[in-house]
C-alpha cells in the first residue's frame, strides 16, 4: 500500500474528519512565510476548546450521565411489563410514555445508554489492546517481515466488515451483546492497527527517540516510554470515532435480531420493536432513533474536536474545517 | 406396541410466522387483465426447497398440499375430512378396512393418469422413502391394495382414529409414479395448481392447472411472496405490494388496516397452542409445585393483550377449541401470584428461557419473564434461531428450562405421550388415555382425550400461553379467504378477487 | 507600465500590508526585498489577483491601461499569464503532479487563445530556451520525474509562454540548490521582460535588480536605484539588513538586528521598527512617510502626518502630475536616517 | 542536471503481478479462513436436513451422500477447488447448486450497491466541492453540518422513514421487493429507488466529508495557484485541475466505501424484502445451510478483497509518482 493510499485509508477508519491531514509529507513543507498564507497563521494557541470538542462532550457526557445515573435510579423498572401502561401517553411519571409491554421509555433509554457505551466500550477496548500494539511494532519494524505479516493480516481481517462477523459469530455462538461486541471490536482492530503504525512511523523519525535509540535502549522500552506515550493522542482519537461506528453497527445488528438480548435494553431494539407501531406511535421509533443518532453525533464531534485539541499539528486547519 | 396417536408437532412447528406476499411481479409490469385474475399472497416462511417427504417445516405443504398435492380426503373448514380425490371411503365393522373409490378422469400435471397403482405407490413410498418421522403415523398400515384401477383396499393393522385424518395431512398427498424424480424443484401432484416459477429468496408462483379435473379456480395464478420482516410485510399490503398478508405477525400493526374502505381483517383460529414448555425433567422444573407455581404467576389476560395485542383465545390444555373433545380449562390455574409464591415456598430460581427468535415467542418471553420476576423466579432469555438453532439446542437436546413455542400441528396433544419429547413429561398414565382413544369409538376417543387434556393440565405438564389467531389482512374485495388455518395448507381453491 | 498606488491587504481585520506604492518601467527590474513576514509575496499576489481567500487587497494597480484591483476576477484572468505572469517559490509543488510537463506549457498557451498543437509545438520551444536538456521527451515527463530546478524551469517557461510585459518572480531560488541557483538567476535575468523580484537575499538582488523596495511590516521602508540603497542606507532597517548580510572579517561580530519579526497585526505603531530599532525614540511612536532625502528630514514634532485613510490612492499630498515619492528617486521612512 | 526518465506507464507492470499475487493469496487464505470458521458452526447438515425425528442411518446415510463424513482437509480441497471452477456446492438443505443461487442474489445486491454509491457520488461531489469551495459562508457550513448529522443516522433507519414517507402515506412508490429488469425497466427503478437513496443518502454524508477535505486541500495546493496565474479563473483552475488530484483520495475511500456497502446492503434489503446476498447469508444462517453460508461468506469476502486490488490498481493509474 502506498503512503499517500494508507494516509486516506487511515483517515477513512479514523471515520473522519478529513479536513485535516495526519502528518504533512516529509520533504513537500512549505517554506511559506507564516503570514503570506493567512490561512495558516500562528496565532491560534494550542490545545483551546473549540466548539466541536465542547458539543461533542457534551452529548457524549449526558450519554455517559444517562448511563451511570441508570445503576441507581430510574423512573420505572424498566423491564417490568405492565399491561395497564400499554402504549401510555407521555406524562404522569412516564416522561417520554410506555411501549406495547407498558415499559416506561424513559427508563429503557437510560439503561440503553449503558448498554450502547458497555458495547462501545468492550468493543472499542478489543480493537485497541489488540490494534494498537500490532500497529506498533509494525510502525516500529517497518521493513521487517513481522511488519509485512501483520499488514497482511491486518488486510485480511478488513475484509470481514463488523456485521459479517457478528452474524458469523451469532451463528456459531448464539446472537447476543458479547459476540457482537467481539465481532465489532475485531472487525475494528485493522483501523486501529493502522493508525498506530502510521503515527509510530512518523514518531520514530523524530529526535528524540532517534537519542534513544543510539543510547541503545531496547526496542520494547521505547516502544513504551516514547512511542506509546507520543501516539496516544491519535489513539484517543480513533477511539471516539470507532466508538461512533460501534454504535451503528450495534444498532444495525439488534435490527436483525444479532444484537443485544431483550428484554435487556438497547437502542436499536427498541427502534426495531417499534416499527410495527410506526404508524400509530411513532414517537417509541423517535426516541431510539434520535438517542443513537445524536450519540454518533457526540462521538464524532469529540473525536473531531479531540484531533483539534491534541495534536498541534493538524489545528491550523481548523480554521477551514 | 406402537404409541399410537402421536401427533408430531416438529414440522408444524413453523407455520407461526407465515406471512403474506406480494402478488409480485403484478406489482409492477402485468397487465390489468392477468392483475385482476391473480393474487399475491404475503407468508413468512420461504421452504427451502419443495420437497415435503424429506423436509421438515411448514412452509412447502402450507404452499403446496390441496394447492399442487392432492391426498384422498382433506379437511375442511370446519375441521371435518371430507372427500378430494376419492369420491368416497367405506370403513369396515372392525374399523380396520377402509375401501377408498377414486375419482376417475384424474390426471397428473406431468399427464400420466391418477390411478388406484399411484394410490399404492404413494403409500407405500411413506414407508420406503420418506424421511420424516412423521411417517411412523402411517405404521398403523398394514396393507394397501389396488381392486381395480379405481378402487384402493387399506388395511390397518388395528382400529385407529387417527389413520384418516392422516390421510388428510401430507402424509396422504398424491404422487405419481413418473413424477417424484426432482420432488425438490418439480413438484407433481393432481392439484389446481402448477408451479409456475420460483424466484429463490422472493416468491413462489403457482399457475392455474389447465386439465385439473374439478372447477378451475377463480384466479389463474397465485404469487406466494416471503416477507422476513413482519413491518415489510405490512407495509407491502399498504403499498399495494400484496394483496393479502396470510398471517399477520404484528398485531399491533392492525390498526393500519382498519379502514374498512380498503382492507378486509379475518379473524380466526388456528390448531397452534403457544406453549410455555418447562423441562420436566431436571430441576427446578422436575417439580410439580413449581410448574404449578408458574402457571399461577402468569396473568395470561395480560400476556395475551401486552405480547399479541389481544388476539388470540386463551387455552388451559393442549386442545383447541376446534376440536371435538375440547373442554375449557382456563379456570383450572387462575393468576394468583400469592399461591404461586406459596407453592415455591420462599425458594427462588434462576432458568434459562431459550426461545425461538419470532415474534410472538420474544414478546412473550419479555412479558413471562416480568411475571416471574414478581413470585421470584429469575428467567433469562436467550433467542436461538430458528429453526436450526433452536431444534438443535432446546428441541434435540432438550437443553433448556422454559421454552416458548407455537405448536402448530393439528391434533398433537400426543407429543406429551412421548417421554423423550422435549417436555420430557412423563406419566403412563396419559400414553394408556390417547391409546385407547385412537382405538376406542369415536365416543370413546372424544372421553378419552378429555381426560388426557385435563390431566396434562393438573399436572402442569406446561403452560398454555394462548391459542394463536388466524389473522388475515386482505385489500377490499379478496375473497375466499380460509378463516381458520386447522390444516397444514393455505387452501387457495376459493380465493376470488371481486372487481 | 506598472503603477501601484497606496496598495493595503487585510485579512480578518488586521492590515499585512500598509500603503504600498511604487512603479515599474517597460524593462525594468525592481527588487522587493525584506525578511519573512515583510508582507512582499503578499504585495506580489494582490497584483497577480491571487491573494488567497479571505484576503483583500485595497488601493490602486495599474498594468498600462488595466486596473488590477478591485476589478472582477473575469477581467483580471485575461491578463495574468499574457500580460503579466509569476514565478512562485516553491517549485515541488507549483506544479500539478498529474500532469504532463509540456501540458502544462501547452495549457497556459490554448489559454489565451493559441490554438492546441501550435502550443504543444511552442511548448517544447520554451522548454529548450529555459534551457531544458532533450525538451521533446521532458514535454512527456511528469513534475515529479524532475528535480526543483528542471521544474522551476519549466515554472518559467510558463511564465514566458505568452510573452509577458511583466515577469514577477518570488523568491524563485530560494527552495534550489545553491549551484543550481546561479544558473536560474542568469536565466531570469536573460529573459525577463520588467521584472518584479521578490527575495530576502540582497546578493540576488544585487546582481538582478537596477532598483529595490525595501519592505518590512508590510511597509515600503526604503526605496530607490539599487547602489545608493545598498551604499548609502538611510533607513535603519535597511541598514541592519545589509549589515547582517556583509561577509565579515574572521572575528569580528556578525551584527544582527536585534529581536524577531513579529507575528502580523503585533507591529508596533507609528513605525513598525522601533521595537527592535537602536535608534529608537519616542518620535517614532509616530508614523514616519515615505520621503526623498531632498526633502529635509522632518524635524521632530514637525504636523504629525495621520494615518492615511485605507485605499486613500495618493498618501502624503503630492499633487497630481508631479513626480511622486514612489518615484525612482532614493526615499525612505525613517525618523533617524543613518547619514 | 540529470535528464528525467519519462517513460510512461511502463512500470506498471511488475506492481500489477505483484499486485494479483497478493489478491489471490489473500483470497485463498481467506476461503481458509471460512472455511475453519463454518467447521465451527454446531449442528450437522445431514441431522438438520432431515430433521429431529431422523433415524439414525438415514443420517449417516446422507452424511455420506453430503460428503460430510470426510475429514475437513478433504473437504476444505474438495470445496475449494470446486470454487476455482466456480463451483459452490450443492446445498445441503435445498438440495440446489449454490453457484446459480448465488450468482442470482449477487446481481441483486450488485445492483443495488452501484445504485446507492450512484446517489452517494451524486450527492457528494457536488455537495462536497460546493462545501469546500464556500467553506467560508453559511452555505458551505451547512452543508458540512448536514452531512455531519447524516453521518449518524443509521441507514435501515433511513430506510424505514423512506418507506413512512413515499410508500405508506404517499403512495408513490412500492414499500418493498423486486423485479428483475426484464419485467420492465420501469418498475425495476420504482422499486430499487428507495433501497438506492437509503444507502446512498447516508454514505453520501460520509462521501461529502471526504470530497469536501480532499478538495479543500486541493485548493490549499500551490498548484492551483499556479493554473490561476497562467489565467484560469478559480472555478476553471479548480475544475481543470482540482478535482483529478482531489479524486486520488476519494478514490480510496471510495473503494472502501463500496466494501462497507456491501455488507450495509444487508440491512437494506431486508428493509426492502430484495432477494439479494445478505438476504441469502441471513437466510442461510437461520437455516444452517452451512455450504450456502460458507459460498456467500466467501463471495463476499472476495468482493471486499477484490475491490481493495481494484482500487489500488486504479490509484496507480490515477498518479504517475506510483508508476
Amino acid at each position: 500500500m502506498t503512503g499517500r493510499k494508507a494516509r486516506w485509508m487511515t483517515r477513512w477508519t479514523t471515520g473522519g474528519r478529513p479536513g485535516d491531514r495526519p502528518g504533512e509529507q516529509p520533504g513537500e513543507g512549505r517554506g511559506d512565510l507564516p503570514d503570506d498564507r493567512p490561512g495558516r497563521r500562528p496565532g491560534r494557541p494550542g490545545g483551546r476548546l473549540n466548539a466541536g470538542l465542547l458539543a461533542g462532550g457534551a452529548l457524549v457526557g449526558l450519554v455517559a450521565l444517562a448511563a451511570v445515573a441508570s445503576f441507581f435510579w430510574t423512573p420505572h423498572d424498566p423491564t417490568l411489563v405492565d399491561a395497564a401502561q400499554r402504549l401510555r401517553e407521555p406524562g404522569g411519571g412516564y416522561l417520554l410514555g410506555a411501549d406495547k409491554f407498558g415499559r416506561d421509555t424513559f427508563s429503557q433509554l437510560m439503561v440503553g445508554a449503558r448498554t450502547t457505551l458497555y458495547v462501545g466500550v468492550v468493543a472499542v477496548g478489543i480493537a485497541a489492546v489488540l490494534g494498537a500494539p500490532l500497529g506498533v511494532i509494525a510502525g516500529m519494524t517497518p521493513r521487517g517481515w513481522l511488519s509485512e505479516l501483520i499488514m497482511r493480516v491486518n488486510d485480511l481481517v478488513f475484509a470481514f466488515p463488523a456485521l459479517l462477523l457478528a452474524v458469523m459469530l451469532g451463528a456459531v455462538y448464539g446472537p447476543g451483546t458479547l459476540t457482537a461486541m467481539i465481532a465489532i471490536g475485531v472487525a475494528t482492530v485493522p483501523a486501529f492497527a493502522r493508525v498506530a503504525r502510521a503515527a509510530t512511523l512518523q514518531v520514530m523519525v523524530t529526535d528524540y527517540i532517534l537519542a534513544a535509540r543510539a543510547a541503545g535502549r531496547r526496542r520494547p522500552a521505547i516502544a513504551v516510554r516514547h512511542v506509546l506515550p507520543n501516539i496516544a493522542s491519535v489513539l484517543i482519537v480513533q477511539a471516539s470515532v470507532s466508538f461512533a461506528i460501534a454504535i451503528l453497527a450495534e444498532a444495525a445488528l439488534s435490527f436483525l435480531g444479532f444484537g443485544t438480548r431483550p428484554p435487556i435494553p438497547s437502542w436499536g431494539r427498541m427502534l426495531q420493536e417499534s416499527q410495527e407501531l410506526l404508524f400509530s406511535t411513532p414517537r417509541l421509533a423517535l426516541w431510539p432513533g434520535l438517542a443513537i443518532a445524536l450519540a454518533v453525533l457526540g462521538f464524532n464531534l469529540l473525536g473531531d474536536g479531540l484531533r483539534d485539541f491534541l495534536d498541534p499539528r493538524l489545528r491550523r486547519i481548523r480554521a477551514e474545517g | 406396541m406402537r404409541r399410537i396417536g402421536i401427533w408430531i408437532a416438529a414440522g408444524g412447528l413453523l407455520l407461526a410466522t407465515a406471512c403474506g406476499g406480494d402478488g409480485g411481479g403484478t406489482g409492477g409490469g402485468a397487465g390489468d387483465a392477468a392483475r385482476a385474475s391473480s393474487l399475491s399472497v404475503g407468508f413468512v416462511a420461504e421452504p427451502a426447497n419443495l420437497d415435503f417427504t424429506s423436509t421438515e417445516g411448514a412452509a412447502i405443504p402450507q404452499a403446496l398440499l390441496v394447492n399442487v398435492y392432492e391426498g384422498l380426503v382433506k379437511l375442511d373448514q370446519a375441521g371435518r375430512i371430507v372427500p378430494l380425490l376419492a369420491e368416497k371411503w367405506d370403513v369396515s365393522g372392525d374399523r380396520r378396512t377402509y375401501t377408498f373409490t377414486l375419482r376417475p378422469n384424474v390426471r397428473f400435471t406431468n399427464g400420466a393418469p391418477f390411478t388406484a397403482d399411484d394410490v399404492v405407490f404413494s403409500l407405500d413410498r411413506v414407508r420406503t422413502d420418506w424421511k420424516l418421522k412423521i411417517k411412523s403415523q402411517l405404521d398403523v398400515i398394514d396393507e394397501v391394495e389396488k381392486k381395480d384401477d379405481t378402487t384402493v383396499v387399506v388395511t390397518l393393522k388395528r382400529p385407529s382414529n387417527g389413520f384418516l385424518y392422516s390421510m388428510a395431512t401430507r402424509l396422504g398427498a398424491m404422487f405419481s409414479r413418473t413424477g417424484v424424480a426432482d420432488l425438490a424443484n418439480k413438484p407433481v401432484g393432481t392439484g389446481p395448481y402448477v408451479l409456475g416459477s420460483w424466484r429463490r429468496g422472493d416468491s413462489i408462483r403457482l399457475a392455474v392447472n389447465p386439465s385439473y379435473w374439478g372447477a378451475k379456480p377463480p384466479l389463474s395464478a397465485i404469487t406466494l411472496k416471503y416477507f422476513k420482516d413482519a413491518t415489510a410485510m405490512n407495509n407491502a399490503l399498504l403499498t399495494g405490494g400484496i394483496d393479502v398478508i396470510s398471517s399477520v405477525q404484528a398485531p399491533e400493526s392492525l390498526q393500519q388496516f382498519a379502514d374498512p374502505g380498503r382492507f378486509v381483517t379475518v379473524e380466526g383460529t388456528t390448531n397452534g397452542e403457544v406453549v410455555l414448555s418447562m423441562n420436566n425433567g431436571r430441576p427446578p422444573f422436575d417439580d410439580k409445585k413449581v410448574r404449578q407455581a408458574v402457571r399461577h404467576a402468569i396473568d395470561h389476560k395480560a400476556l395475551l393483550d401486552t405480547a399479541w395485542a389481544g388476539r388470540g383465545q386463551l387455552i388451559g390444555s393442549m386442545v383447541p377449541p376446534t376440536d371435538p373433545w375440547y373442554e375449557d380449562r382456563t379456570g383450572d390455574y387462575p393468576y394468583d401470584p400469592a399461591r404461586a409464591k406459596e407453592l415455591l415456598g420462599g425458594r427462588t430460581f434462576t432458568v434459562k428461557m431459550r426461545i425461538p427468535n419470532l415474534p410472538y415467542a420474544v414478546n412473550s418471553a419479555q412479558v413471562v419473564k416480568s411475571q416471574l420476576a414478581q413470585v421470584g423466579i429469575t428467567a433469562d432469555i436467550e433467542p436461538l434461531e430458528f429453526p436450526a438453532r433452536w431444534l438443535d439446542q432446546v428441541f434435540t437436546k432438550g437443553d433448556y428450562d422454559l421454552s416458548i413455542i407455537n405448536h402448530v400441528e393439528p391434533r398433537d396433544m400426543g407429543i406429551f405421550a412421548d417421554k423423550s419429547y422435549y417436555f420430557r413429561y412423563d406419566n403412563p398414565e396419559f400414553g394408556k388415555l390417547l391409546a385407547s382413544a385412537d382405538e376406542g369409538t369415536e365416543q370413546q376417543q372424544a372421553d378419552d382425550l378429555k381426560q388426557a387434556a385435563k390431566l396434562l393440565s393438573e399436572d402442569a405438564a406446561a403452560d398454555w400461553l394462548f391459542l394463536f389467531p388466524n389473522l388475515i389482512v386482505a385489500k377490499k374485495g379478496v375473497t375466499g379467504l380460509p378463516k381458520n388455518a386447522i390444516a397444514e395448507s393455505f387452501d387457495f381453491t376459493a380465493l376470488a378477487r371481486q372487481p | 507600465m506598472l503603477k501601484v498606488e497606496g496598495l493595503t491587504v487585510r485579512a480578518d481585520g488586521v492590515e499585512l500590508v500598509h500603503d504600498v506604492s511604487f512603479s515599474l518601467a517597460p524593462g525594468e527590474r525592481v527588487g522587493l526585498i525584506g525578511e519573512s513576514g515583510s508582507g512582499k509575496s503578499l504585495t506580489a499576489l494582490s497584483l497577480m489577483g491571487l491573494l488567497p481567500e479571505g484576503v483583500t487587497a485595497t488601493g490602486r494597480a495599474r498594468l498600462g491601461g488595466d486596473d488590477l484591483l478591485g476589478v472582477p476576477e473575469s477581467r483580471l484572468k485575461g491578463l495574468r499569464g499574457s500580460r503579466m505572469s509569476m514565478v512562485f517559490q516553491e517549485p515541488m509543488t507549483a506544479l500539478n503532479p498529474l500532469m504532463r510537463v509540456g501540458a502544462q506549457v501547452a495549457e497556459v498557451m490554448t489559454l489565451h487563445g493559441r490554438p492546441r498543437g501550435e502550443a504543444r509545438e511552442r511548448a517544447v520551444e520554451l522548454l529548450d530556451r529555459v534551457r531544458l536538456p532533450e525538451p521533446a521527451r521532458l514535454a512527456r515527463a511528469y513534475p515529479h520525474q524532475l528535480s526543483g530546478g528542471q521544474r522551476q524551469r519549466v515554472m518559467l517557461a510558463i511564465a514566458l509562454a505568452n510573452g509577458p510585459g511583466l515577469l514577477i518572480c518570488d523568491e524563485p531560488t530560494t527552495a534550489l540548490d545553491v549551484t543550481v541557483q546561479k544558473q536560474m538567476l542568469d536565466l531570469i535575468s536573460e529573459v525577463a521582460p520588467a521584472l518584479l523580484f521578490i527575495t530576502h537575499d540582497l546578493a540576488v538582488v544585487a546582481s538582478m535588480c537596477e532598483r529595490v523596495l525595501v519592505m518590512y511590516g508590510g511597509r515600503v521602508v526604503e526605496s530607490g536605484p539599487l547602489r545608493e540603497v545598498f551604499t548609502r542606507p538611510r533607513h535603519r532597517y535597511t541598514q541592519g539588513l545589509l549589515a547582517a548580510s556583509r561577509l565579515t572579517p574572521r572575528g569580528t561580530r556578525l551584527p544582527v538586528i536585534e529581536g524577531s519579526v513579529p507575528a502580523a497585526g503585533h507591529f508596533p505603531g507609528g513605525c513598525v521598527f522601533r521595537n527592535r530599532c537602536p535608534h529608537a525614540t519616542p518620535t517614532c511612536e509616530t508614523e514616519p512617510q515615505l520621503t526623498e532625502p531632498q526633502l529635509t528630514d522632518p524635524a521632530p514634532g514637525d504636523p504629525a502626518p495621520g494615518d492615511p485613510a485605507p485605499g486613500d490612492p495618493a498618501p502624503g499630498e503630492p499633487t497630481p502630475g508631479e513626480p511622486t515619492p514612489t518615484g525612482d528617486r532614493h526615499a525612505f521612512a525613517c525618523w533617524h536616517p543613518a547619514e | 542536471m540529470t535528464p528525467p526518465n519519462p517513460g510512461p506507464a511502463g512500470a506498471a507492470a511488475p506492481y500489477l503481478v505483484k499486485r494479483v499475487a497478493v489478491l489471490l493469496a489473500s483470497t485463498a487464505v481467506a476461503a481458509v479462513a471460512v472455511f475453519a470458521f463454518m467447521a465451527l458452526l454446531p449442528g450437522d447438515p445431514a441431522e438438520i436436513a432431515l430433521g429431529v425425528n431422523a433415524t439414525p442411518e438415514a443420517v449417516a446415510e446422507l452424511r455420506r451422500q453430503f460428503g460430510t463424513d470426510r475429514p475437513p482437509a478433504v473437504r476444505f480441497l474438495d470445496w475449494f477447488g470446486g470454487l476455482l471452477q466456480g463451483d459452490f456446492g450443492t446445498s445441503y438443505v435445498t438440495s440446489a447448486p449454490i453457484g446459480p443461487q448465488i450468482a442470482d442474489r449477487l446481481g441483486v445486491t450488485v445492483v443495488l450497491v452501484a445504485g446507492g454509491m450512484a446517489v452517494a457520488l451524486a450527492l457528494a461531489v457536488p455537495l462536497g466541492t460546493f462545501a469546500a469551495v464556500h467553506h467560508r459562508n453559511p452555505l458551505g457550513a451547512a452543508i458540512s453540518a448536514v452531512s455531519q448529522i447524516g453521518i449518524a443516522v443509521p441507514a435501515f433507519l433511513a430506510g424505514i422513514l423512506l418507506v413512512f414517507v413515499f410508500a405508506v402515506r404517499a403512495q408513490a412508490l412500492p414499500s418493498g421487493g423486486y423485479v428483475p429488469l426484464a419485467d420492465g425497466p420501469g418498475e425495476w427503478l420504482r422499486h430499487l429507488l428507495m433501497p438506492w437513496l437509503s444507502l446512498g443518502l447516508v454514505q453520501g454524508a460520509v462521501l461529502t466529508r471526504y470530497v469536501r477535505s480532499a478538495v479543500l486541500d486541493v485548493m490549499r495546493e500551490d498548484y492551483l495557484r499556479t493554473a490561476r496565474a497562467k489565467g484560469r479563473g478559480s472555478t476553471g483552475a479548480l475544475w481543470r485541475h482540482g478535482l483529478r488530484n482531489a479524486s486520488i483520495p476519494v478514490v480510496t475511500v471510495l473503494g472502501l466505501q463500496l466494501a462497507t456497502l456491501l455488507i450495509g446492503a444487508v440491512v437494506v434489503e431486508r428493509v426492502f424484502v430484495l432477494p439479494g446476498l445478505g438476504d441469502l447469508l441471513l437466510s442461510g444462517v437461520a437455516g444452517r445451510d452451512l455450504l450456502l453460508v460458507q459460498g456467500v461468506v466467501m463471495v463476499l469476502v472476495a468482493a471486499v478483497l477484490l475491490i481493495n486490488f481494484v482500487v489500488d490498481v486504479a490509484y496507480h493509474l490515477l498518479d504517475p509518482r506510483l508508476r
